[in-house]
């Protein structure tokens, strides 16, 4: 029942909040209780069913990591919800975004507890589809052309990944998620199979060239929505690859490579460009990319074999739930330093500042723990060229800060308000803040195994007081910050733009549009002249029409029929018919 | 012959009509109008019984007088001829009745055209006797009568286009009875008899049966209008009277193919061959297809259903082809013979409703607005959704859409093609549906299209409406006793059975 | 076998006798006429709900008349018939609803319903029949009775295309004609699932079955708007909404589609049709006319006009499932033929709403309908999601049967032709949608609807809510017993057994 | 040559001459005679039959054959000329033209 109830409540509280007479409060809690079966699931394990009269029989059950992000999932949903409820609340079409927001909920609940395909793929649609709603939701031209390259890349997206799921269903031959890996494993095609769902699911990560979209999406929507996008939305992809990758099981070494590679690009250039941004919105979009490609790196060493999947996808998962619930702060945070007012904005600061060092990976937050995690198993892997992914690490943990710092500049430019009120939804914000990724090391949620194999049995509390660990975190972070700190202090280094970004955000879409409108244009040129050609070139009824309805077509029978009136020809006729007919009778 | 069991009904119909034709002679207008009517009932009902009469006693027979064959007349039903006069009793009174109703409504301007109701009847009697006769003689009289009081109806309007027409059409059916006589001379003077059921034990093949069948053919075809002698029909026929086009087109031409068909298969049998059969299908085939072609091009009412008359005698004549056997094929092997006497009766019986039901629906048409030019009919469904209607099912039947019985004439046709493995009719089959479709469904087109000012439809008598529409109802419900229809000719000598060639030589024919 | 029930004749009956009854009543009464319209279609609906139960039961209903000769006239229950006769019959009970709105105070509509419960009769006469002869009959009387339909308007335009409507299908069934015939003359009168009968003739007369197959082929792909067969659909777009509906959706291009199943499936059998090549012409051509349709209407700003062509891309699936052996893209096909008509009725009752109401007929004019319409036109974008393939709607299960059978099959071309599809559809469905809820409505929403009014009349917006919500649910219980999907995996297993 | 023969011969000359006229000549009246000559040349060809081998006295069924025909042939003669007449008064055509 309660798996339903996930699903359900979602739905109808999108539709009831919808209906709900603008100006009413209580939207927000109609969403917490809406997470409320999902919050279930994530902390407590209840046993998989199956529904057989759901789509092509669904069913539903969880695994760890997949618990791992429901949890973080419905965190992020409750608080954006009740977020949503008030910040939203003098909003024109409020109506219409509570029902996208709940349908895109739904969504995202459903594909992480749904085990067979065709649930998770249909809930992924919902997802993906719903939350177009709330990236035009501001309807102004940015928002509306990030909604078309969005739809576009979700449309693109959903081919590659049904084209993927066709095959790797046939392969499987089940209609179950967890069949696939070890199917794909065997399959002569995995590889290729694989590849379409990576490039498939990569659309919604924002991997590695895909990403383009995400940079102008996720800042168009309100700060709820993008918290919820970037927090959460963006790791269903990372869902779907970890259902069809074969961690642990194959040795797919060039497809490790290039899995890895293309992360290890997102995390460094992704920062890169997020430094050019202006709007601390799009720069934290651009930190999406970039921690999305730290986890695609440890994905991309699982192909590789050698680590079992029950260890990396949960190390996965947490780190995931770690950058969810950070990135959620701040997305949400954007929203708060114009309106936080007073003794508040001591509070608001020290928060923003925890998300930023959680995900940094600051020491004593879980972003330090996770990482730990990730520095475990890329120290395992034996994957060719693995001695300088620490390095590489470093250096993302670098840029990151340097660019979360950033963002924590751009906010600090906007101005506060006068009066010394915290908005309402402050609070929602508040608990979030206590929500976040010290959970990570909570045992409700972190499996044993992983555990155990991390600290080698001398337990959580025996990893933090390695100050070699913490200091090994903090170096990074503090000259990341430090960098920021020197170029904003003298003015000869401050290179940072301040009105417009150095480089658009969505960086190379600009030159994909400029050169598709391009061949748009030529495009439509060509398909007009086709579709003229198809419509000059006329049915067979058209050719008749013309010779029937012509004036000459009927003087040309009137004639030939008045000629066979004719008496003497009559006579002619009748002459040769007797003469063919004699002939014939011989 | 005599042996067969003798019955009066033979006489009574041939001879009711007459005497009713000249009761009526004696009565004003009215009176005669009256005593046409009448006249038709009594003679349907006649037609009815002695068709019971067959069904029950199988073929019956009546020596006028007393006097034998060959000086007497021998007068004989069985089961064909019933059929054709079953055929003809009840088209006759749907026209009858349609007939009663329309010269009513058009007293005021022709003063109802008394004449009609007698010459109609003396048709009738012709027709009966047409389909009665045993004897070739006899069949060049009743021809002549018919001819002579169809050409009579034809004229009956006394408008000049309907005078030429009729002298066209007298001047060629004189002709074609000539040639038929002519025939007939040379059979006669070979044989020394004129009985039908003689001749075809007595007569040998020879120069002056080849002769003779030719002349004889050529004769029929000119009166039944097969191409290329289609030259007096579309006149004759459009620019009759309603009910007069109706007769003539559903009833009259069919004498003809049933004398044709009746010598083909149970005289000459001994002088055709297989290539010769092929001639008259291709004439029927060219019908077919020129006809369709021509209706379509037709810009009148009337025009568009006398062409499509052309046509679908074409079909007619394309049975012959299946009737005639290859050489080495046996009566008993070909297991086409039946689908193709099927074909031919019912794309008689249907054409007989179908045309006539059209023919009917054209004079309320012109009645309504006055003339029969089609972009007139704009509309037509809304001012006139019974005739509308009638119009739509009698196309249907032509077109040889399912369940009419034209559907069952081109199934069984389409069937007997395959069957024969003469599969190149089938093509003409198909175009010659399609064409026809192309100048109903200009029809109905029409109908639906939105009105135009000018034109105005004048109240119609809804009982004439209601007689064409039952007439097209007619040609579906005709499917219906299909099985009994069948199963009852099946008791005639004639029907299902094929000709088997035996005169030598002709590369195509037989050797 | 032989036992005759009447059941099968009562079905057709059901409609055939309140539309022979509606056109003999006169045009004000208005009352006797709407009570035999429903009476008729509530009647047909529960007849087939209890021939279903009985046919669940084990029960065969047959009826057979003898026409004339070997001309047999012969209604049977078999499963796919069921299937088909109750889409149309409970989709005629919808659209005559929906059409009691839309046509009121309209013109002739004692001609309209009349001539649509013939429809109806010769649409669930073509589910029924028991063999090829019966199902030409009803092809046939399909073709004539939705003529009056087409041009019901009486413009111009709409004559113009009631003329081209019946030259491509006139000009089919004419060619069906001949196959029929000559199938029947090499054949004998096969009944539907007879397949052993062509299976022991292929042999024998190879050429001659191959040109029959054709012959059928071509006919039937006429109204299954097969290109280059398909010109005569978008141009009957004139007539009025509720006929686009039932039978540009359904009765009419459902009807050749179903021929298709019923040529490949149970006339000639999958294992003649795919040993002799058949099918390969037949998918080439499906999915050309995929794309092709799909092409067509990204150009279309009529609303209906891109609909229709929309028909025309989408019934090619079906044909495309069943010339792509295997059980998998059978049972795309077959539960393709309902969900595409439930899909496509909706999206046409949601054009007819939007016209009927606000009277915009392009495209371009719909900008925050959605705002005004949210029911009708959450409907349509329910549809439209399925017509791309989107889950949970309908659409969705058919493209997924069909892409993994044909993955299964070995054909990946059509997975290609289907995604092309999926993205071409997206092309065009997507900005209509996207331009009923994400575009500011011209006029203030509130000058136009008042609180406490329908968005349109109830009985123009009942049937699209209740259509499009079943779309939704035959994608989401499409695995439950008695859904769509699993009669046709039953159908398309029981066909594969045999062989 | 037998006398039947010339008979014979003759009544088929005169039918193609009767047939030749009525399809070349297009005065109505010229026509009307045409189809006369062909009846001629039946009813002559008739007469000729009368005497054959098998008999020793003239046939007489041929006869009373000819005699009818006659009685046909005029009827339809008069029919024909009448009509012609009626065509002649209200239009004042005396032939068929050809684009009739």
């Amino acid at each position: 029942m309660i798996w339903f109830l996930t699903i359900a409540l979602p739905l109808l509280a999108a539709v009831f909040a919808a209906w709900l007479p603008a100006g009413r409060r209580g939207s927000g809690l109609i969403f917490v209780v809406a997470t409320l079966p999902a919050l279930w699931l994530g902390l407590v394990e209840v046993s998989g069913v199956t529904a057989q009269w759901f789509l092509l029989e669904s069913h539903f059950f969880l695994d760890t990591p997949r618990r791992i992000i429901l949890l973080l999932t419905g965190i992020l949903w409750a608080t954006a919800g009740l977020f949503a409820g008030s910040y939203l609340k003098d909003d024109a079409r409020r109506g219409e975004f509570f029902f996208y927001f709940g349908a895109a909920m739904a969504g995202n609940f459903g594909l992480l507890i749904s085990a067979d395909v065709a649930s998770f793929y249909t809930f992924f649609a919902l997802m993906t589809f719903a939350s177009y709603g709330l990236v035009v939701h501001s309807r102004t031209p940015s928002a509306r052309l990030a909604g078309k390259i969005y739809l576009v890349m979700a449309i693109i997206g959903e081919l590659f990944l049904i084209t993927s799921l066709y095959l790797a269903v046939q392969s499987a031959g089940s209609m179950l998620l967890a069949d696939i890996p070890p199917a794909l494993a065997d399959d002569p095609n995995g590889q290729f199979i694989f590849l379409l769902g990576l490039i498939g699911f990569g659309v919604k990560v924002g991997a590695i060239p895909l990403y383009f979209w995400l940079p102008l999406a996720h800042p168009a929507a309100p700060a709820p929505a993008s918290a919820v996008l970037s927090g959460t939305m963006i790791k269903a992809g990372l869902v779907g690859w970890m259902h069809l990758a074969p961690v642990g099981l194959v040795e797919w070494t060039s497809m490790s490579i290039i899995v890895v590679s293309l992360g290890f690009t997102a995390a460094l250039g992704a920062a890169i460009f997020g430094l050019t941004q202006v709007d601390p919105k799009t720069n934290l979009a651009y930190s999406s990319i970039s921690q999305m490609g730290v986890m695609t790196v440890l994905l991309g060493i699982g192909l590789y074999g050698g680590i079992p999947a029950g260890l990396l996808l949960p190390a996965i998962a947490l780190y995931a739930f770690n950058h969810g619930t950070a990135k959620a702060l701040l997305f949400m945070g954007t929203a708060l330093p114009a309106k936080v007012g007073g003794y508040w904005r001591i509070l608001m600061w020290a928060g923003l500042g925890i998300g930023v060092l959680a995900i940094a990976g600051g020491p004593l937050t879980g972003g330090l723990w996770t990482k730990y995690l990730l520095k475990t198993f890329l120290g395992e892997t034996s994957l060719p060229g693995a001695q300088t992914f620490l390095l590489l690490l470093t250096l993302s943990a670098v840029s990151t800060t340097l660019l979360l710092s950033r963002f924590l500049h751009l906010l600090s430019r906007i101005k506060a308000p006068s009066n010394r009120m915290a908005p309402t939804y402050f609070l929602p914000w508040i608990l979030l803040l206590f929500a976040g990724g010290w959970w990570t090391m909570s045992p409700a949620i972190l499996p044993t195994e992983l555990l155990n194999h991390i600290t080698k049995e001398k337990g959580i509390m025996a990893f933090f007081w390695n100050l070699f660990t913490n200091w090994n975190a903090f170096w990074p972070i503090t000259l990341g910050a430090l960098v920021m700190a020197l170029t904003l202090k003298f003015a000869f280094l401050n290179r940072w733009p301040t009105n417009k970004p150095l480089l658009p955000p969505g960086d190379f879409i600009h030159i994909i549009l400029l050169v598709g409108n391009q061949f748009a244009k030529l495009l439509q040129k060509g398909f007009a002249l086709l579709e003229s050609g198809m419509k000059s070139l006329q049915g067979p009824e058209k050719i008749f029409y013309r010779i029937s309805d012509d004036e000459r077509t009927s003087q040309m029978s009137a004639s030939a029929e008045s000629l066979l009136r004719r008496w003497d020809f009559v006579g002619i006729c009748f002459f040769i018919f007797f003469l063919s007919m004699f002939y014939f009778l011989r | 012959m005599t042996h067969l069991p003798t019955s009066s009904f033979p006489a009574l119909l041939v001879g009711l009509p007459i005497l009713l034709a000249t009761l009526s002679l004696f009565f004003g207008s009215k009176g005669r109008a009256v005593v046409g009517l009448a006249g038709s009932l009594l003679t349907t009902a006649l037609s009815l019984i002695a068709i019971a009469e067959v069904t029950r006693r199988g073929t019956v027979i009546h020596i006028l007088g007393g006097w034998d064959p060959p000086l007497g007349i021998l007068l004989r039903i069985d089961p064909l001829a019933a059929v054709f006069i079953g055929m003809l009793a009840l088209v006759g009174v749907f026209i009858s009745l349609y007939a009663w109703w329309y010269f009513r409504v058009r007293e005021a301007d022709t003063g109802g055209l008394p004449q009609f109701w007698p010459l109609w009847l003396f048709l009738w009697a012709g027709m009966n006797g047409l389909f009665l006769s045993n004897d070739l003689f006899n069949l060049f009289v009743t021809l002549e009568v018919v001819g002579i009081s169809a050409v009579a109806l034809a004229v009956l309007s006394g408008k000049t286009t309907a005078l030429t027409a009729g002298l066209r059409y007298l001047l060629a059916a004189i002709t074609g009875s000539m040639a038929y006589l002519f025939g007939v001379a040379l059979i006669y003077g070979s044989t020394g008899t004129l009985d039908i059921s003689l001749l075809g034990q007595v007569l040998e093949p020879g120069a002056t049966t080849t002769f003779a069948l030719l002349v004889i053919t050529l004769g029929l075809m000119i009166k039944m209008a097969g191409f290329p002698f289609h030259f007096w029909l579309p006149p004759a026929h459009s620019a009759a009277l309603a009910p007069v086009s109706a007769l003539l087109s559903a009833l009259v031409v069919k004498g003809a193919f049933y004398i044709l068909l009746r010598l083909w298969m149970e005289v000459f049998g001994v002088s055709l061959t297989y290539a010769a059969g092929q001639l008259i299908g291709v004439a029927g085939a060219v019908a077919v297809i020129w006809g369709s072609w021509q209706a379509f091009m037709q810009t009148s009412l009337k025009l568009i259903v006398a062409h499509s008359s052309v046509a679908q005698l074409g079909y007619l004549l394309m049975v012959f082809p299946l009737l005639i056997l290859a050489p080495g094929v046996t009566t008993d092997s070909a297991d086409w013979l039946s689908p193709a006497w099927t074909a031919g009766i019912y794309q008689v019986i249907s054409h007989a409703f179908a045309k006539a039901s059209f023919f009917l629906s054209a004079g309320i048409i012109i009645m309504a607005l006055g003339h029969d030019r089609i972009e007139s009919l704009r509309n037509l469904v809304g001012n006139m959704r019974i005739t509308a209607m009638a119009i739509g099912l009698a196309g249907v039947s032509l077109i040889g859409l399912p369940p009419s019985g034209g559907f069952m004439a081109k199934w069984m046709l389409l069937k007997g093609i395959f069957l024969s493995g003469q599969w190149w009719w089938a093509p003409v089959v198909l175009t010659g549906s399609l064409l026809t479709a192309g100048y109903v469904f200009m029809l109905l087109r029409l109908a639906f299209a939105p009105a135009r000012e000018m034109d105005t439809f004048r109240p119609v008598p809804k009982s004439l409406e209601v007689v064409a529409l039952l007439l097209a109802i007619g040609s579906f419900l005709i499917v219906f006793p299909a099985d009994f229809l069948i199963q009852f000719l099946e008791s005639s000598a004639v029907f299902g059975s094929g000709i088997e060639p035996i005169m030598e030589g002709g590369e195509y024919g037989n050797n | 076998m032989e036992t005759t029930s009447i059941l099968p004749l009562l079905i057709l009956v059901s409609s055939l006798i309140p539309g022979i009854l509606i056109l003999l009543l006169k045009e004000e009464q208005v009352g006797l006429r709407t009570f035999l319209n429903l009476f008729g279609a509530v009647a047909k609906v529960s007849l087939i709900a209890w021939v279903f139960a009985g046919y669940l039961r084990g029960e065969e209903y047959t009826f057979f008349f003898s026409l004339a000769l070997d001309l047999t006239f012969s209604l049977r229950v078999d499963q796919l018939g069921l299937f088909f006769a109750a889409l149309s019959a409970v989709l005629w009970l919808v659209t005559t609803l929906y059409a009691i709105g839309y046509l009121e105070g309209g013109m002739h509509r004692r001609r309209f319903f009349a001539f649509f419960s013939l429809c109806v009769t010769a649409s669930t006469g073509i589910a029924l029949s028991g063999n090829v002869l019966t199902f030409f009959i009803f092809y046939e009387f399909l073709t004539l009775s939705t003529y009056p339909l087409v041009v019901h308007r009486g413009t111009d335009k709409a004559v113009e295309a009631g003329r081209t409507y019946l030259w491509y299908t006139i000009g089919g069934g004419t060619i069906l004609f001949l196959g029929v015939v000559g199938l029947f003359v090499l054949a004998g009168p096969i009944y539907f699932g007879q397949t052993e009968i062509i299976a022991s003739l292929i042999s024998d007369y190879p050429t001659q079955l191959t040109i029959l197959f054709f012959l059928l082929l071509t006919g039937l792909a006429v109204k299954a708007a097969i290109f280059p067969l398909h010109g005569w659909l978008p141009v009957s777009m004139v007539a009025p909404a509720p006929v686009s509906a039932l039978l540009h959706a359904v009765a009419v291009v459902k009807a050749g589609a179903f021929g298709i199943v019923r040529l490949v499936y149970d006339v000639y059998g999958v294992g003649v049709a795919e040993k002799m090549n058949y099918l390969n012409v037949l998918a080439a051509f499906a999915a050309f006319t995929i794309i092709y349709g799909s092409v067509r209407a990204l150009f279309q700003d009529d609303f209906k006009k891109r609909l229709a062509f929309s028909t025309v891309s989408q019934l090619s699936y079906i044909a495309l499932g069943v010339a792509i052996p295997g059980v998998l893209t059978s049972t795309g096909a077959i539960v393709h033929l309902v969900h595409q008509g439930i899909m496509k009725i909706t999206m046409f009752f949601a054009a007819g709403n939007v016209a009927e109401t606000y009277g915009y007929k392009n495209i371009s004019q719909l900008n925050g309908i959605g705002r005004r319409m949210p029911l009708t036109m959450g409907a349509f974008t329910i549809a439209a999601f399925g017509m791309i393939g989107l889950p949970p709607v309908a659409g969705f299960i058919s493209k997924w049967y069909l892409g993994l059978g044909a993955v299964e099959a070995g054909s990946y071309w059509v997975v290609l032709v289907l995604l092309a599809s999926s993205a071409l559809n997206a092309a065009y469905f997507l900005p209509i949608v996207y331009r009923a809820w994400f575009y500011e409505p011209e006029y203030e929403v509130s000058r136009l609807r008042q609180s406490g009014r329908l968005e349109a009349q109830a009985l123009l917006l009942i049937p699209v809510v209740v259509t499009g919500l079943l779309s939704l649910a035959a994608g989401v219980f499409a695995a439950s017993a008695g859904s769509p999907l699993s009669i046709a995996r039953e159908i398309a297993e029981k066909l594969y057994m045999l062989l | 040559m037998e006398t039947y023969q010339i008979y014979s011969l003759t009544s088929a000359v005169l039918f193609v001459i009767g047939i030749g006229g009525v399809f070349i000549t297009r005065h109505f009246i010229k026509k009307i005679i045409a189809t006369m000559i062909m009846g001629g040349g039946v009813f002559l060809s008739f007469v000729s039959f009368a005497e054959r081998d098998a008999l020793t006295f003239a046939d007489p069924v041929p006869h009373a054959l000819v005699i009818t025909g006659i009685v046909v042939a005029v009827a339809s003669a008069a029919f024909a000329l009448a009509l012609a007449r009626r065509i002649y008064q209200q239009t004042g055509d005396i032939s068929f033209s050809n684009d009739k």
